[in-house]
């Protein structure tokens, strides 16, 4: 299992190549990879975080989705500062032996990280920079689990 | 003496990033209510507790959380990560 | 869309970083990768397809997703011929504006890959070769959909 | 005349992956069972068809579909990809 919190770009082919490669026993592996979307102007985006509780926090979501699903592996990478559009915000990658666990788990993690990991986006457009509210129905996903 | 930590617009709007505050407020709710009477600035940003959220010792907590034994408060608006 | 069917192994990285590169304005990328385990004293598999049949099962099950779901892209990869325990068996990326299509319309394609798509998967172990049965399990998933 | 595909176990029953066929079969059923009758090994092969999956020109289809304009005809056990 691994946690990654990090201002820096990260490889995505690469980190997806290297935790596929650690668990080729698995069978199933399922990658979530988020991107600045370059829409309505944006010309760029600030992620700022809690340095601490947000390791704490994902690493609890992280053990969490171990206990539920029958997970071979985990990784989240999550990045903070500046970005650009087109940039990788972060990624989750699950290996399990079956693909029902995999997805389950990943969209678990995702679902998780949205609303219960210390981030705020911050989206910058010609008119200046505003805050990313919230979204109830990203509120309201985590009650499927 | 407790460290209260803000984040966001939270920190934008009181124009600081954290503090130490000498308080006897026993749960969140008492600080919320002390803060609020000190400036504008803060009744600004505590105006609506339930567009907030509330960490102590960087654990989710809420408004009615006692403050015994903490030393870390830290308030902002819901996440907005992934 | 892409639609590949080889008896070459991929590249699974290169893959992944082609198609995120040319979906940067997705916001989401999913990918699902099936790997031959190597459990139960598996010394190989041999995948059988219907070649023609293949390419057009899997064409139609990708048109089927981009008019259930709003995605950007999608990019399916299956290998027929000889696999070695831990090889990359076959491929599923889809991309979308929101994280809610991309994972349902990968663990769609996955479904259907499973039980509509002609592949016929057979096991080498110490004792034999004996083909992979039908789980019940891999029908019964398509009834969600 | 009618092409007729066999896959995996079925063409390892039958013992050859595809041949030639004249039939006045005018169903898959029909053309089922003149197979059987033929020798040991396509009685085999077709001894249970709810275990078998047909496709008429490379589409799935039914045991009771129709013949008609069909040029090719594939016999396989439940698809097992992914």
């Amino acid at each position: 299992m691994g946690v990654v919190v990090q201002s820096a770009a990260f490889d995505l082919a690469a980190e997806i190549a290297e935790f596929s490669g650690r668990v080729l026993g698995a069978g199933a592996v399922v990658t979530f990879t988020g991107v600045v979307r370059p829409e309505g102007g944006l010309t760029g985006m600030e992620i700022e975080h809690y340095p601490g509780m947000t390791e704490r926090a994902i690493a609890r979501i992280v053990d969490e989705a171990v206990r539920r699903w029958s997970l071979e592996d985990a990784l989240v990478i999550h990045r903070y500062g500046p970005l650009k559009p087109g940039e990788a915000i972060m990624m989750v990658a699950t290996a399990a032996r079956h693909r029902g666990d995999a997805f389950a788990a990943a969209e678990f993690l995702m679902d998780y990280l949205k609303s219960r990991a210390p981030f705020w986006k911050k989206e910058s457009r010609d008119g200046g920079a505003t805050w990313v509210a919230a979204k109830d129905e990203d509120e309201a996903a985590l009650k499927r689990w | 003496m407790i460290e209260v930590l803000y984040f966001a617009w939270v920190r934008e709007r009181i124009g600081l990033p954290r503090e130490r505050i000498e308080s006897q407020a026993k749960t969140v709710a008492e600080l919320v209510e002390e803060l609020r009477s000190r400036e504008e600035r803060y009744a600004a940003a505590f105006a609506d507790t339930t567009a907030l959220r509330v960490a102590l010792d960087q654990e989710l907590a809420s408004f009615d959380a006692p403050l015994a034994g903490v030393r870390e408060v830290a308030f902002f608006p819901p996440m907005t990560g992934g």
